[in-house]
């Protein structure tokens, strides 16, 4: 990267040039076979030199779950924590020690389910954290229960007449508790994954990544639709700052503002073309991005990814910061 | 007029009124007088859990009764001397504790029918002769304030509410407090109102000058100040002793304090106070509730600093499975709690020993960790240190058990300078890359102390994972091998159970020598079983007492104490939490003696039951 | 009211005339003088009798603070639990007990700090229970910390230095946790709070309302701009379904449709009539009441009151039971 | 080829191969055939915490053992007559257990190269003679299968995976097992798939014919069924058993049952079973943690249901306050401790008994409550209708301390029916206004069972709040007064104290009467300690045998049973937290057997230790 990425200001800058085979840990990575998490673990392992940070000030921390095993398999500095806990371990480290580059793996149980509140008081403070949500509307560790991003009425070992939660919209409840940097990205994507990665290292703040993680042994083949080549031409709308929001095969569908601020989907034949949205990551109201993130709620007809909100704000470990170097 | 001045070692006053009276400002302001003056003290203030119970109600009362004399003093005693009674509430819920003879200076402009009636009062006790055994002083407090201020432009209701000064200003003359104090405190205080500063001043005045000028008091009291040990005293309570003893760990031991808290009572004192000291670099995070502020402050022990977390029961239940953690991962981390009285929420305000079980087995599997108790408001700061102490050398949870009487209790405390403390960053070190020969090993522990290596993130070559999973003794990857799950149990035990080596023994206070009875007591019950066991030996009877601060692990003389007397007596405020450990520990018959009223123990009382012990023995 | 509250239909009517005096209890009010709770519990018990409920059907389930002592003052069964936990234990009581109408109380520590999981929770499986938050954007109880809702650089007991986190907006919270009714009243507005408290019986589903309440205390006139006759007909913008949205004293002010779905403040001479927001408490895409919920983001100048969000879906009770009634 | 065919009274065999080689069916099945076929037996799954660990590895290495007799027995048994071992991880991994001897059957096909240096064999056991002491079967089980299902349109892939198909078609073969069950078992698991399920049987088959045709086993065995008592039984393990115990629970109480739950390992199963019964009207809550499970269920007993939830050690943690606030409060309350190996994470699919002072101790404050522990997987069934029956009439929160070993572990149970089983509405009624003369008074306690009104929303008359503070005695409004504080601290115990008089006393087993040493143990170590003991006695030793279910209160005579013996031996795996509270309780000077492996004791192991303490008795 041309100059240090937003979130890396205070920390050193390595010299050394480092690989993706320097990111891994000795230790054999016991995920199933075909697991999502494999691809998106290579994608990390592989960005990770991008950031010019020495190992030693890299620092993961994940909570329990399947995708909370990541930092085993990563040499740096890792945590493996108790379920749900990860942003509020992660937010003392950040704050007490700026010169690390923290980030937090989790899953949609460990950070949705029992570790709701601590993930959208770390939004809300906005402490300089990178999140990595691996959703995979599902339990794994505990062998396939439905979890809080599972469609209402999905038969699963715990609700064999069908689950009866409306499920969360992580975008959603990131941008209600007033995040600063939300993007959702997919497993199989790399290239994709990879940008939102840069993204958020680039981000200071807390930075919030929903990642469509695939688990073929309980929820298998659940991103079908963004990801089936064939489908995924027609659902996934890729959001790129300062671009008009296009998509389909040949581009032929864009978004535009409906009634009441929600957004919609058209032809693009069909419409004046000064009604289609053109991207905006930085508008202060968060009322455009959560439109967006409104989109896929029932199938994934429109899947917007990408970088759905950035705005910059100062972060809880810089005021707090600054509060100490004010009277000392 | 001059009047006669009589000579006294001592005096217990107690000022009681409703929540909205200002009874804990006066009381703390005669306290800080009287620290100045150089008496010992030590105080008790006693309030309801309510921000402002109803007026007038005996829930509502709010009380502070202070111990000052001539001598070293223990507790804030048993009865009062002088109790100011600011309403018939005031009147009736204290009523009990006075010995007869006692001073009551009561505000007869509360004693209304309406007052009266509302606490189940059909006569008025200030006019039924039902006092005749006490000393009544019945002043009409308030309207004489409210007349002393006529001149301000004030509201009535600010008017009214400087009778507290006033009270103030009446006592610091019956005992011959400096003033000086007081008027700066007032003039601060108030400085954004200038008028309201001016009018209780002249409120405290005038109460002075009513007892200079009255009849009402024909002596006026001295108590000379004590002879303390040389130095600098400042008047301290638990909480603030327990905070600057956090700051001063943190440069004694060369590592950043890092708070992570939810607000609590009665823990909330110490969030406040450290909160203040950005000047040393305290970092202070309020939580989203008790296990993100754990949380939180484990992660900062993760990155090298020293981690703390306050809290009371209720919250203390939340982060077990976050103390687990760190006791799996082996990390320093300092847990402070203030008890209170349970179950459940209980009684917020009200002091209790009743958490000792669950900060030794509260969490889930074998999790051994270190805990320790400060014995008086002043011990608080000695206690922060020796917790740090532990955290660090030994990379463990420590639990330091304080509770509401020492939080909110004070007494003088001499400001030790940092020169004459231990130097704790001699206690322990960073790994650094040639400690581990070859591949780091993050469970490798040190022969002496069991410890594993604290590496912190930004030691190039220590790059490790860790986790609340089953690690392999020495490398520390996961493992499921039975023989060695059964070794890490054993050997996080054996850690804690080492410590015993390097604590101070138990000693035992047995002037005489021949004691067959020991009292034997931990944490906050340090004073009152000591004034009991003054009375007993006042008395003539032969008692020794010794008393725990470290519960776990024991010192390792505690059963060879046991074993010296015939009979061992442990008062608790719970139903025996510690008995129990030290009979399945040493199988020892130790007596149990239990109150648990949300109070500290009398010492009275205590004395009564050690004679009955020592009769039997 | 004319037919049952929606929220009722399953609870046996009451057929003797119950006044307010039948829900004060016998126990003694332990608020300090002056405070917003007062008028609340004022408002609550002289609007129950409206329900046409039996007090022994009506359930006051609270958390700990100030304001969760109110189950305490009602003549009905109540739950002072501990703290965060009312929506948790509210849940298990409205779907094993749907005979009940059950009431939660709550503070702005209670369900957005230590309780903000089961709060976002509660709304998002929308259990059959009506959650009043008063928010008086400080802890009370504890004497005076900041809370999640208090201004950044708050200055209290707890910081000194000011506060450093950015507040939550409940609604905006709310809204992003799937919330199907979302409301916004103050205390000391009675009729309008009334009017609230009827809207919420009448959802069946967890319906959230945030009350604005004053702590004389440790944060007076919190709400002074919109409390303060002279100030608040400027800054208070009240949402009627179906309604034109206008404010002001001569309702000169109205709402309007900005770029990127954000809603802003507009003179009615202005603007062309037709761009004015004619308000729809109805519509299934939260992006609406969402816009609306950022509109008094920094400080009071336009902010609505009233029912932002009322949509109908299946409750988590209703659901429950139907799965039951199916086999059985 | 007919073969001969050997009588035996019991035989052990063990499945072994990685996670994916489904191991656990194959096992699961072959149990189940022997249940129908009438054998007494006692299973042991044993897995990996991972979904699907490395394949080919060590901690990939997933085994099921399975005891099977002509006659009662007590455990999986320790060492395995027969090792199917699916490679050599397999091998590696479970040889130390075998006795020589013994039968190995081991699939060549996996013992390349590769897969044998990965768990780091440098030459191949089954031919470098390391075997000799065992009868090795060397049998390319993958090959075989592969060329029988030749004929299938399925793909190679699942071919391979009906290789545990074949081994448990030999298996059955060896020891003349019923097939049907598998087949119908078949049919209806792949019954949207034909192809793979024809294919499975078909391996199935080809397993049992190649027992049957080849020379590889020259002798077939038969275990003749066990003369159990008459009745209709079913294999069971704890987890199923406690969840029907539930569920029969809510029926003969007449309570709607409400399960507020968090899934965790290994307590999950109970959701997932609890779940099916929709139509006993049971309502299961998957809530998004712990504290809103035991929440749900504290709010679900407010409203008059059996509320349950159940968890394991870290979720124990997160449920302490809401467990003091349900003692507070006084309402029945069922929490399922199914206990895995600790502290923190720990080893989650591992068994263990340390959870035990965390349940009695584990909250702030005196918050007594009951704990009770099942000793078999079938014993659990009984346990939640005594957990209930204490529940429901003492209105209190009762712990049922079940773990992994139990959860998993299955043994045949005879089916009760309901007419034989205690009923628990008779056991306590919901208060009703006529009960209270006047003011309800929700805390006026029943002068016998101490127990307060249970007075649910919707009964006309009985309004009444109630909450975590302190209650006056009687009345239940706010409280802070001491002596009130003092008393419902005392009321609170003495109600828990006082149901070892509604318990069994615990029964001794000392068949000669003379035996001076007894073994006392708790939970899940029943099986062992009594395959332990009849070790002993069969050696001519006399030794005695009590088990406890009670663990808080202990039954009455349980301090007289003490006594009575020279010494007392306390196996536990945990570091002897029962043990503990005996000597703080008893001064008993008990001796502690500590094994923390996350696995149930030797029989072996415990008889020689038991044979120790007999000698220097
Ligand atoms: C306190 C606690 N409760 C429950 C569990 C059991 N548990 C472990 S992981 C998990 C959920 C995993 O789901 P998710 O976070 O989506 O991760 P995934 O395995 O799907 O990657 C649960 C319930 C636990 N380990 N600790
Ligand atoms: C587990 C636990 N943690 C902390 C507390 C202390 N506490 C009681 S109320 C409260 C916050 C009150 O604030 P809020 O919910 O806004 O209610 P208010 O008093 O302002 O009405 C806190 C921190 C507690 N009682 N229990
Ligand atoms: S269970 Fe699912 S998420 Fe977990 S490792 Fe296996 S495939 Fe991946
Ligand atoms: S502290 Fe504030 S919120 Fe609490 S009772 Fe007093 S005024 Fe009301
Ligand atoms: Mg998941
Ligand atoms: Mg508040």
């Amino acid at each position: 990267m041309p100059d240090t990425p937003k979130s890396l200001t205070l920390v050193p800058h390595s010299d050394e040039r480092l690989g993706m085979k320097d990111f891994k840990s000795d230790q054999e990575v016991r995920w199933c076979p075909g697991c999502g998490d494999y691809a998106i673990l290579a994608a990390f392992q592989s960005f990770l030199p991008e950031l010019e940070v020495p190992r030693e000030n890299l620092v993961i921390v994940s909570g329990i779950g399947c995708s909370s095993r990541l930092p085993y398999y990563v040499n740096s500095y890792g945590l493996h924590s108790i379920h749900g806990r990860a942003p509020a371990i992660a937010t003392g480290l950040a704050s007490s020690r700026q010169d690390l580059s923290v980030w937090v793996i989790t899953g949609d149980g460990d950070a949705l389910s029992i570790g709701g509140n601590h993930l959208i008081h770390a939004l809300r403070r906005n402490v300089n954290i990178k999140i990595l949500l691996f959703n995979n509307r599902i339990y794994g560790l505990t062998k396939g229960q439905y979890s809080p991003t599972s469609e209402q009425g999905k038969v699963t070992k715990s609700t064999p007449f069908g689950s009866l939660d409306t499920p969360f919209n992580p975008l959603s409840l990131a941008l209600g508790a007033e995040a600063s940097f939300v993007a959702r990205t997919i497993d199989s994507d790399r290239k994709h994954l990879t940008s939102v990665l840069r993204a958020a290292a680039d981000h200071r703040g807390a930075a919030f990544v929903e990642i469509y993680q695939n688990c073929p042994i309980y929820n298998d083949d659940a991103f079908l639709p963004v990801t089936e080549p064939g489908q995924r031409e027609h659902n996934v709308v890729r959001l790129e700052h300062g671009q008009p929001v296009k998509y389909g095969p040949e581009g032929e569908h864009g978004l535009r503002f409906g009634k009441l601020g929600s957004i919609e989907a058209v032809a693009v034949a069909d419409v004046d073309p000064e009604s289609l949205l053109v991207h905006d990551a930085h508008v202060e109201d968060p009322s455009y991005a959560f439109a967006l993130s409104r989109l896929d709620q029932t199938d994934f007809a429109h899947t917007p990814i990408g970088v759905f909100r950035s705005v910059e704000r100062a972060t809880y470990d810089d005021r707090m910061s600054e509060q100490i170097s004010a009277v000392v | 007029m001059t009047k006669q001045i009589q000579q006294l070692d001592r005096v217990i006053i107690r000022f009681a009124g409703d929540s909205g009276d200002g009874m804990q400002l006066a009381g703390d302001r005669f306290t800080q007088e009287t620290a100045t003056f150089g008496n010992d003290l030590s105080t008790f203030p006693n309030f309801p859990a309510e921000i402002r119970a109803p007026a007038g109600t005996l829930p509502g009362v709010s009380s502070f009764q202070l111990h000052f004399a001539d001598h070293d003093i223990l507790t804030p005693g048993d009865a009062p001397d002088v109790l100011v009674a600011m309403n018939p509430a005031a009147l009736m819920a204290n009523l009990d504790d006075l010995p007869r003879g006692a001073d009551i200076i009561a505000n007869t402009d509360e004693f209304t029918k309406r007052n009266l009636t509302k606490v189940g009062y059909d006569a008025n006790p200030l006019e039924d002769g039902s006092l005749d055994a006490y000393q009544l002083h019945a002043i009409p407090i308030t309207s004489i304030t409210v007349k002393a201020l006529e001149g301000f432009d004030i509201s009535k209701k600010d008017a009214e509410r400087a009778k507290n000064m006033f009270s103030l200003g009446m006592l610091c003359w019956l005992y011959n407090r400096p003033a000086d104090g007081t008027l700066r405190f007032l003039e601060s205080k108030f400085a954004s109102k200038p008028e309201i500063m001016k009018a209780n001043i002249a409120a405290f005045q005038a109460g002075w000058n009513y007892g200079e000028t009255t009849e009402e008091f024909s002596v006026q009291y001295e108590i000379k100040p004590a002879a303390l040990p040389k130095g600098n005293y400042r008047n301290i309570n638990g909480n603030t002793a327990l905070s600057i003893g956090l700051v001063a760990a943190s440069r004694l031991s060369g590592l950043p304090l890092f708070l992570g808290a939810y607000p609590i009572t009665p823990a909330s004192d110490i969030l406040h106070e450290l909160s203040k000291h950005k000047r040393f670099g305290v970092k202070t995070f309020q939580a989203e509730d008790e296990i993100s502020g754990v949380g939180a402050a484990l992660g900062a022990s993760f990155g090298g600093a020293l981690g703390v977390t306050t809290t009371s029961g209720p919250g203390m239940c939340l982060k077990a499975e976050t103390i687990g953690l760190a006791a799996a991962v082996e990390l320093p981390l300092v847990i402070c709690d203030i008890q209170r009285a349970g179950p459940s929420t209980g009684m917020p305000t009200k002091t209790e020993q009743a958490d000792l079980l669950m900060a030794l087995y509260g969490r889930n599997g074998e999790s051994p960790v270190v805990v320790i108790a400060p014995s008086t408001p002043g011990d608080c700061f000695t206690t922060a240190l020796e917790a740090t102490r532990l955290a660090v050398k030994y990379r463990t949870p420590v639990i330091i058990l304080s509770d509401g009487y020492l939080a909110n209790g004070s007494e003088p405390w001499r400001v030790p300078d940092l020169a004459e403390l231990p130097d704790l960053s001699a206690e322990f070190a960073f790994a650094s890359v040639d400690d581990s020969a070859g591949a780091f090993q993050p469970f490798k522990r040190d022969p002496q102390t069991l410890a594993r290596p604290w590496a912190i993130p930004g030691t190039k070559g220590l790059e490790h994972r860790i986790g609340g999973i089953e690690k392999a003794d020495g490398s520390g990857t996961i493992s499921y091998d039975p023989d060695n799950h059964d070794k890490m149990v054993r050997l996080r035990q054996a850690k804690i159970d080492g410590i015993a080596a390097d604590i101070a023994p138990l000693e035992v206070d047995d002037p005489d020598g021949d004691a067959r009875v020991l009292v034997l007591g931990w944490g906050s019950t340090f004073g009152s079983i000591g004034a009991a066991i003054r009375l007993v030996r006042l008395a003539g009877g032969s008692v020794a007492q010794a008393h725990l601060r470290h519960l776990s692990p024991f010192p390792a003389n505690l059963g060879d104490v046991l074993k010296r007397f015939d009979k061992v007596l442990v008062p608790e405020i719970n139903l025996g939490q510690l008995a129990l450990i030290l009979r399945g520990r040493y199988l020892a018959d130790v007596i149990s003696y239990n109150r648990v009223r949300g109070l500290p123990f009398r010492a009275a009382e205590l004395a009564g039951v050690i004679e009955d012990v020592i009769a039997n023995a």
